[in-house]
């Protein structure tokens, strides 16, 4: 999935018209994971269900219950939304019978903020209300910044920030891995539910490895798996299951601080197949080209007066 | 002449013993008690967390 | 050469009380936007953040107001001013489609009482394609008001003051042509981003130009489809033989445009999306086609002399153009399965309603401001 | 002593209220998962046996946990079962006699009833060095269990022990600590797993063969499924909790103290089959189980689980219920298009075609009249 | 625990050794009324009525005459060696019925709090899993504690009015076997009821006694206590497993070694304890002479009332025999001394819950403390007095492992088969001098084997933990 790059230079070849200077758009930026930056892995293999997740981010982040149907019993979301920030949804296949396998079987997956290497809402925000913290890398969201354009949730690639629709003063709402905690020297509140280790906070190149290592694990063997953070201490002794080889979130549109492991193929848990550059870097690219200390405007600009001034004599 | 008297099983109690007696005159003279079973939780509990270990040990009986 | 005159009239006409009605209907549904909520009034959701309020009332709207460039380009940059009897009604369109847009957003944006952050310099995001395109737009809008203030000045027989004005005016002109080139190809810019979310059909690096192009020949296109109209319904000068002259560079235009259209879809390998039957392969298909009849009706010369030609002509490129930035924003637009999207019907009503205000107000200014040349 | 005396048992019976007898039956009922109409059924199963079944009781490797549960049991109690519902021939720990007249009392009972009695085997048979890890009367157990059996109506083996090896048969099971339906292969044996288990569900099956002259149905390990026919999981009184995500993370924290779910502390509820939380032990009233106690289930009823999966670590929930809670992966959403926004579009189409049409016509007219 | 071991204590009596001493048939000779107003003379137990007795009586008739008799048909009705007037073997017989009953109602005890019995479940290395929350409706609240205390103020009377009762009576009309089965005098317990939470103040205290002589009573004071852990050893010399040792529990090992049945060599699957190289009596009775002689007031108290209770009824029957604590040295002492510790042991138990409501009242609702296992090598033992005597449990732990674990349990001691001296056990040395009147039915010996109530298996309920650091009981009993 490289078409970014080459399909834009081939457009650039035939985009003369643009008048681009060229050596400026030869190299799309590539954007590297911080060195402090925090994350989660999700592993499905060791997700059970439980919801608990769930339920610690609704506490964590104050979020009431969101019901679905008339009966208004349970706590059920069907996707994300202002309400809901966190989400385990089920793939069933066939029979639904055998744990992680993709045919006659099932798997759990989460869905939250991904916290991009590149974000794309943080490119994408015209009043800077999406940022990228310089040290620990979570995409986080200001409200007093936020004009409610929503071009945020058009250019996230996973679907992740959601709109108050029905609220006339209405937010952006999204997980920003819990950084009022973080900052009170606590864990995410889905890390901290999590009873089996299959949410994991740490530190994104220590989640990295791990999730490299449990790629490399045998099936059916046992190893120990850390519950929490991955130096809690706190270790689940389990078989390792299955996994699909591939750490979705690695390179994905220019790499996550969120990992995912999983023995469903990630296509069918509904996370895109996504090309490993980012679409961020292509848009910033096009925008910078054009108007990189607006030269080129104002370049333009004084052809124009010029142009104009010369038809205004020609008229008289 | 001393009479030999062997009670296997014991009833009336939990597990299996077995009592041999010698008996002379209506008096017992000598006399033999011997456990009749053996489980091996002491090698079962080998290596295991000491956390647990009461779930085995509690098992040893039921009384 | 003659003067522009107002053309004079009863305001309150049937059709003028007509979309009146339309307005007030709208601005019932925007009381309860404001009240409720855009969950209230809209279908829009989660998946499909944005609707026929942004792509019909802006992307598309401003497209509509690119008459005004379009024409400038032609008088300015090409030095043909026997096009400038053009200039003023389509500076006029320009000036509704523009600032109605701008409408349509402060509609459209959910944290509307803080609009202004993206004219504070510490929430400026340089990357942000949007803010580009908002401060662009919105300059422009500045720009288009000033452009079109000498016709309120002879209105008001100010003469000394529209003769300073029109010593600066060249800036005016000169920033009217730069800004739309900036903020229409931006537009596509804008698009870039949604990457894999967007159908291949329409997701390219070229979106900034395939949006310049199809701006300028919709402004074209919708010059002549107003000209067509008022000189029907008002007897104004007769443009006809500036049109027919002026829609000789549709099928260039066109051409060029279809060419880059089909070649970039093409070498990315993705053509066969186009005819597999489904909605966006349709789409894909009927967006085009709407393109290629004019460029063939047009090409002929006779044809560009038929007034009913032309005005069909123009309708089939205006919904070319229409239907593309349509199929660009929402229909080639998959933020995953399961989500769906179609305009509420109180939605509708409320880009009637701005639409209605278009009318009414082009209406009121045909009739009150010197705009057309007399007949 | 063997005096025959047929009136006496009609007698005896009729001192208890019926209303109390049909109190029991129906309890028996519930607890077999059957429907309170054949309580009924149940009583003239019991009033009117032709001779109370006998029943042979042997202990192999065990601890007499399952015997005493039964002298907890209440409905009913262990001296209604054995001086009015069943005649237990042999008993170890309640037998009267001892050593010879034991033996003799249990051949007898075995030439006797030869084909008709109900076994009952409690503890496990250890099957190293010829069995001598449990010899009884100087005979292997072993030996002596696959005897009886052969003779025997029913087997019914009780505890986990005896269903399948217990506590002993935890590796590195140096006994050689097996189950009866392994020792006994080819022959059915009901087992009613549990460390101790549940009287009631050894009661209800005794009586459920009694009175319908057959056994319950099993599960695949040779269960009853009335009493393991649903996941503890399923049942659990703090079933809400797990579903909440609220865990008790320790003894005696306030998650603890709050009743809340106690997965992470190794409960195996979910990967283990009996009914505890529905019938509960003891007849104390509400919470009297493990769980309810606020201990997690280590899974005693469960040869997989039990004595193998640490206590605390926690299990792997397989079984999710109810599918339904989880959201797919896909759900549509959003809203499309609706009777109204049709009517408003197609308005608009209509007025804007029509327009359209009618300036083009004018158009024409125009031309041609130029 | 008070709850299991009264439990334990009840059911022993009444259903496992009473049937030794009671001859059932014998009791449907017997006259209800006389029979009542014989029970009414020994107590004021209201179910003593003649019509509780006829029941009683009616119920076995029936029973008998069904001709199923089940597990009383290998029964040794009719013995020689069965003294009791068919009276008081209908008294006890309606009393055996009762017991089936009261022993359930203690025992409900044991399952509010252990969730289920037998093999309890509450318990954490640790604490115990009982939430404590009166405000909660998921855990030990109001409703629990009090079903709890209804349970124990029941259980009381009965034990007080006729376990104590029935035991008198019979010890008095088998006076004679004061002077069968003491066997081994040498008497171990522990400790038990801590007061605090180091486990080094109990409300029932433990010791040892040497040779019968009340006199060299040493305590054992706290869970630590030296003069304990020094003196247990385990002999394997006459038992099935490898070698031929005698070391103490941290030190064993436990490889099986099955050879054929030889009295000379190895015989039983039991290994030898000794405490200070000699074997030792455990059970109830060595618990109440250990706290009789040190002085604990509520054992004084019961255990002279009991002997005056038995002196009582033998002066009632005419005999000049009397009975002194001297008398406890026997088949029938133990039985006694059980009845004795049960009594005992419901006073505990009435504290305890009365020290639990005000630790609540307190607001002190802790009832875990997490454990650690260091690293490396750690050794620990526990102990508790069992139904059946003391049982300690040594442990080994490496790095969080278990290495070694080894269960002194009650029937290890008594059970025991010779030690490495070749001195006899309990069981074996209880039963010389002992009259067997027909080697074909030897029921004296059951008597005074029954009277240790074996358990081979053995009972164990509580574990110990690492560093010699004992699981807090208080404040769940």
């Amino acid at each position: 999935m490289e078409i970014k790059r080459r399909d834009f230079l081939k457009g650039i070849a035939g985009g003369a018209a643009l008048a681009l200077a060229q050596p400026a758009l030869a190299l799309a930026r590539e954007k590297s994971r911080l060195p402090d930056a925090v994350g989660i892995l999700y592993d499905a293999t060791l997700c059970i269900g439980c919801k608990a997740c769930m339920v610690g981010c609704r506490k964590a982040n104050n979020l009431p219950a969101e019901t679905i149907g008339p009966q208004k019993l349970w706590d059920n979301p069907i996707d994300l939304s202002a309400r809901t920030l966190n989400i385990i949804k089920k793939y069933v296949s066939g029979t639904g019978e055998y744990k992680d396998r993709e045919i006659n079987g099932f798997s759990f997956i989460k869905r939250h903020c991904m916290h991009c290497v590149d974000p794309a809402c943080v490119s994408a925000c015209p009043a800077s209300a999406m940022t990228k913290d310089k040290k620990i890398g979570i995409v986080s969201y200001n409200k007093d910044a936020c004009i409610g354009c929503r071009y945020c949730q058009v250019a996230c690639p996973f679907n992740i920030p959601k709109f108050e629709w029905d609220n006339p003063f209405p937010q952006i709402v999204k997980c920003q891995l819990c950084n009022h905690l973080l900052a009170k020297g606590e864990l995410p509140g889905c890390c901290d539910a999590c009873p089996t280790g299959a949410s994991l906070f740490g530190p994104a190149a220590a989640l990295l490895e791990e999730a490299k290592r449990r790629q490399k694990m045998q099936p059916g063997s046992y190893y120990d798996f850390p519950v929490s953070t991955i130096t809690s201490g706190k270790i689940q002794y389990q078989q390792a299951a299955q996994y699909i080889p591939r750490i979705y979130g690695e390179n994905e549109v220019g790499g996550a601080q969120v990992l995912m492991l999983a023995g469903v193929p990630f296509e069918k848990l509904g996370l895109p197949d996504l090309p490993s550059g980012s679409y961020v870097a292509l848009a910033e690219n096009i925008q910078h080209t054009l108007y990189k200390g607006m030269i080129l405007p104002i370049v333009a600009f004084g052809g124009l007066i010029f142009l104009v001034k010369r038809s205004d004599k020609n008229k008289e | 002449m001393s009479k030999k008297i062997v009670i296997d099983p014991i009833t009336r109690i939990e597990g299996h013993l077995k009592i041999e007696c010698e008996v002379d005159n209506g008096k017992v003279v000598n006399a033999w008690s011997s456990g009749q079973m053996w489980r091996g939780i002491e090698v079962i509990l080998q290596g295991r967390d000491p956390r647990e270990a009461w779930i085995f040990t509690q098992r040893i009986c039921g009384v | 050469m003659k003067k522009e005159q107002p053309l004079g009239g009863k305001i309150f006409t049937p059709t003028f009380l007509f979309f009146l009605l339309l307005l007030i209907i709208s601005l019932f549904f925007l009381a309860k936007r404001f009240m409720y909520g855009l969950g209230a009034v809209t279908n829009l959701s989660d998946g499909y953040p944005w609707g026929i309020w942004i792509v019909f009332d802006v992307v598309i709207g401003t497209a509509f107001g690119c008459g005004g460039y379009a024409i400038a380009i032609m008088v300015y940059l090409f030095n043909k001013g026997e096009y400038h009897p053009l200039i003023r009604p389509a500076l006029m369109t320009s000036l509704f489609g523009y600032s109605l847009a701008g409408l349509a957003v402060f509609f459209d944006v959910g944290r509307y009482w803080q609009i202004y952050n993206i004219f504070l310099p510490w929430y400026l995001n340089p990357n942000s394609v949007m803010l580009e395109v908002a401060l662009c737009i919105g300059a422009y809008v500045v720009v288009l008001w000033i452009e079109f203030t000498p016709a309120f000045l002879e209105k008001l027989g100010a003469d000394s003051a529209k003769k300073s004005l029109e010593k600066i005016m060249f800036i005016f002109v000169a920033l009217g042509i730069l800004l739309p080139t900036m903020h229409q190809s931006s537009l596509g810019t804008m698009m870039v981003v949604a990457g894999s979310k967007l159908s291949p059909l329409w997701w390219t690096g070229l979106l900034p130009l395939l949006f310049l192009i199809s701006c300028i020949f919709m402004g074209y296109a919708i010059v002549i489809f107003e000209a067509s109209i008022t000189a029907q319904r008002y007897k104004i000068a007769d443009e006809s033989r500036i049109l027919s002259k002026l829609s000789g560079i549709f099928p260039w235009m066109i051409g060029i445009y279809l060419i880059i259209r089909f070649a970039d879809v093409a070498i990315r390998g993705h053509l066969g999306l186009a005819f597999r039957g489904d909605l966006m392969g349709n789409m894909f298909l009927l967006e085009n086609l709407l393109l290629l009849i004019p460029m063939g009706i047009l090409f002929m010369p006779a044809n560009r002399n038929n007034a009913r030609m032309l005005f069909l002509s123009a309708i089939s490129i205006i919904l070319a153009g229409t239907l593309y930035r349509f199929n660009c924003y929402l229909i080639g637009f998959d933020p995953g399965v399961g989500w769906k999207y179609f305009p509420a019907a109180g939605e509708i009503l409320v880009t009637v309603g701005i639409v209605s205000i278009e009318i009414m107000a082009f209406l009121w200014f045909i009739k009150r401001l010197p705009i057309y040349h007399r007949a | 002593m063997k005096k025959q005396n047929h009136f006496a048992l009609d007698e005896k019976l009729s001192e208890i209220s019926r209303r109390d007898f049909m109190k029991f039956c129906g309890i028996m009922a519930v607890s077999m998962g059957l429907p309170i109409g054949v309580a009924p059924q149940i009583a003239e199963a019991i009033t009117n046996p032709k001779r109370r079944p006998p029943v042979i009781w042997l202990h192999g490797q065990e601890c007499t946990g399952c015997t005493e549960s039964l002298l907890r049991a209440s409905h009913p109690s262990l001296e209604h079962l054995i001086f009015d519902l069943i005649s237990l021939d042999y008993h170890e720990t309640l037998n009267a006699g001892a050593g010879h007249q034991a033996e003799a009392a249990l051949h007898n009972s075995i030439k006797e009833n030869a084909g008709k009695f109900i076994l009952v085997v409690e503890g496990s048979t250890p099957l190293k060095e010829g069995g001598k890890y449990c010899m009884i009367g100087g005979r292997p157990f072993v030996d002596i269990v696959k005897e009886t059996a052969a003779k025997a109506a029913a087997v019914i083996a009780i505890g986990s022990c005896a269903s399948w090896g217990g506590v002993q048969s935890s590796p590195p099971n140096p006994t050689g600590a097996t189950g009866l339906p392994e020792v006994l292969k080819g022959t059915t044996v009901v087992t009613i797993p549990g460390c101790p288990p549940n009287p009631y569900n050894f009661l209800s099956t005794v009586l459920y063969f009694l009175t319908f002259g057959k056994l319950p149905a099993l599960d695949d390990k040779a269960r009853p499924k009335f009493a393991y026919g649903r996941l503890i999981h399923e049942n659990c009184e703090r079933r809400p909790h797990f579903d909440a995500g609220r865990f008790a993370e320790k003894f005696g924290d306030e998650g603890h103290r709050q009743g809340y779910c106690l997965y992470k502390l190794g409960c195996k509820g979910p990967i283990t089959n009996a009914n505890c939380p529905s019938i509960l032990f003891c007849d104390v009233g509400a919470g009297a189980w493990p769980v309810g106690t606020g201990h997690p289930c280590f899974g005693c009823t469960e040869q997989a689980v039990g004595f193998k999966i640490p206590l605390h670590t926690q299990a792997e929930v397989s079984q999710i219920t109810p599918d339904a809670a989880h959201a797919p992966i896909e759900t549509e959403q959003g809203k499309g298009l609706s009777a109204g926004a049709a009517g408003v579009l197609g308005g608009i189409a209509g007025v804007a075609i029509g327009a359209g049409a009618v300036i083009a016509k004018q158009l024409g007219q125009s031309e041609e009249g130029e | 625990m008070g709850a299991h071991g009264i439990h334990d204590h009840i059911v022993h009596f009444y259903h496992l050794c009473a049937l030794d001493w009671v001859d059932i048939v014998s009791a449907l000779k017997a006259d209800p009324k006389a029979a009542a107003s014989l029970a009414e003379k020994l107590s004021t137990w209201p179910k003593n009525s003649r019509h509780e007795m006829k029941a009683a009586q009616d119920r076995l008739k029936t029973f008998v005459n069904s001709g199923q008799l089940g597990i009383f048909a290998s029964g040794y009705w009719g013995h020689k060696a069965m003294k009791l007037p068919p009276e008081v073997n209908l008294l006890a017989a309606t009393h055996y019925l009762q017991a089936l009953d009261y022993q359930q109602r203690i025992n409900k005890v044991v399952a509010i709090l252990g969730s289920k019995t037998p093999h309890i479940q509450n318990l954490a290395v640790g604490g115990v899993a009982n939430p404590i929350n009166p405000d909660s409706q998921s855990a030990m609240n109001m409703e629990r504690l009090y079903y709890v205390k209804t349970l124990i103020d029941e259980i009381g009377d009965f034990i007080k009015n006729v376990y104590m009762i029935d035991v008198a009576a019979v010890g008095a009309i088998y006076a004679d076997w004061t002077t069968y089965g003491a066997g081994v005098t040498n008497y171990l317990c522990v400790p038990d009821m801590p007061l605090d939470t180091a486990g080094t103040k109990f409300e029932l205290p433990g010791g040892y006694i040497a040779n019968g002589d009340v006199s060299s009573f040493k305590a054992i004071t706290s869970f630590k206590d030296d003069y304990f852990k020094e003196n247990v050893k385990e002999s394997i010399k006459h038992s099935w497993y490898k070698g031929d040792w005698n070391r103490h529990p941290w030190e064993e090992e436990t490889v099986p070694n099955i050879t054929e049945y030889d009295r000379k060599r190895k015989y039983s699957w039991i290994k030898a304890p000794t405490f200070k190289g000699k074997p030792a009596q455990v059970g109830p009775l060595a618990n109440v002479l250990c706290m009789f002689a040190a002085g604990h007031k509520p054992t004084v108290k019961y255990t002279t009332g009991m002997l005056d209770t038995v002196n009582a009824v033998l002066s009632m029957l005419g005999s000049s025999t009397r009975v002194s604590v001297q008398s406890l040295h026997s088949t029938i002492g133990r039985i006694a001394g059980r009845a004795i510790r049960c009594a005992v042991l419901h006073d505990s138990l009435v504290s305890q819950w009365q020290a639990l409501i005000d630790n609540i009242g307190k607001g002190d609702y802790a009832t875990y403390n997490e454990p650690v296992f260091p690293k490396g090598e750690q050794m620990g033992f526990g102990f508790h007095e069992a139904p059946r005597g003391m049982l300690s449990h040594w442990v080994v732990i490496q790095d969080g492992k278990i290495k070694n674990y080894q269960c002194v349990v009650p029937s290890t001691w008594n059970a025991a088969p010779r030690n490495s001296e070749d001195a006899k056990g309990p069981y074996e040395a209880a039963l010389i001098g002992n009259p067997v009147s027909d080697p074909e039915k030897p029921l004296e010996i059951l008597r005074t084997i029954h009277s240790f109530d074996p358990c081979l298996a053995c009972a164990i309920h509580m574990v110990d933990t690492n560093n010699k650091k004992e699981i807090v009981k208080v404040r769940a009993f």
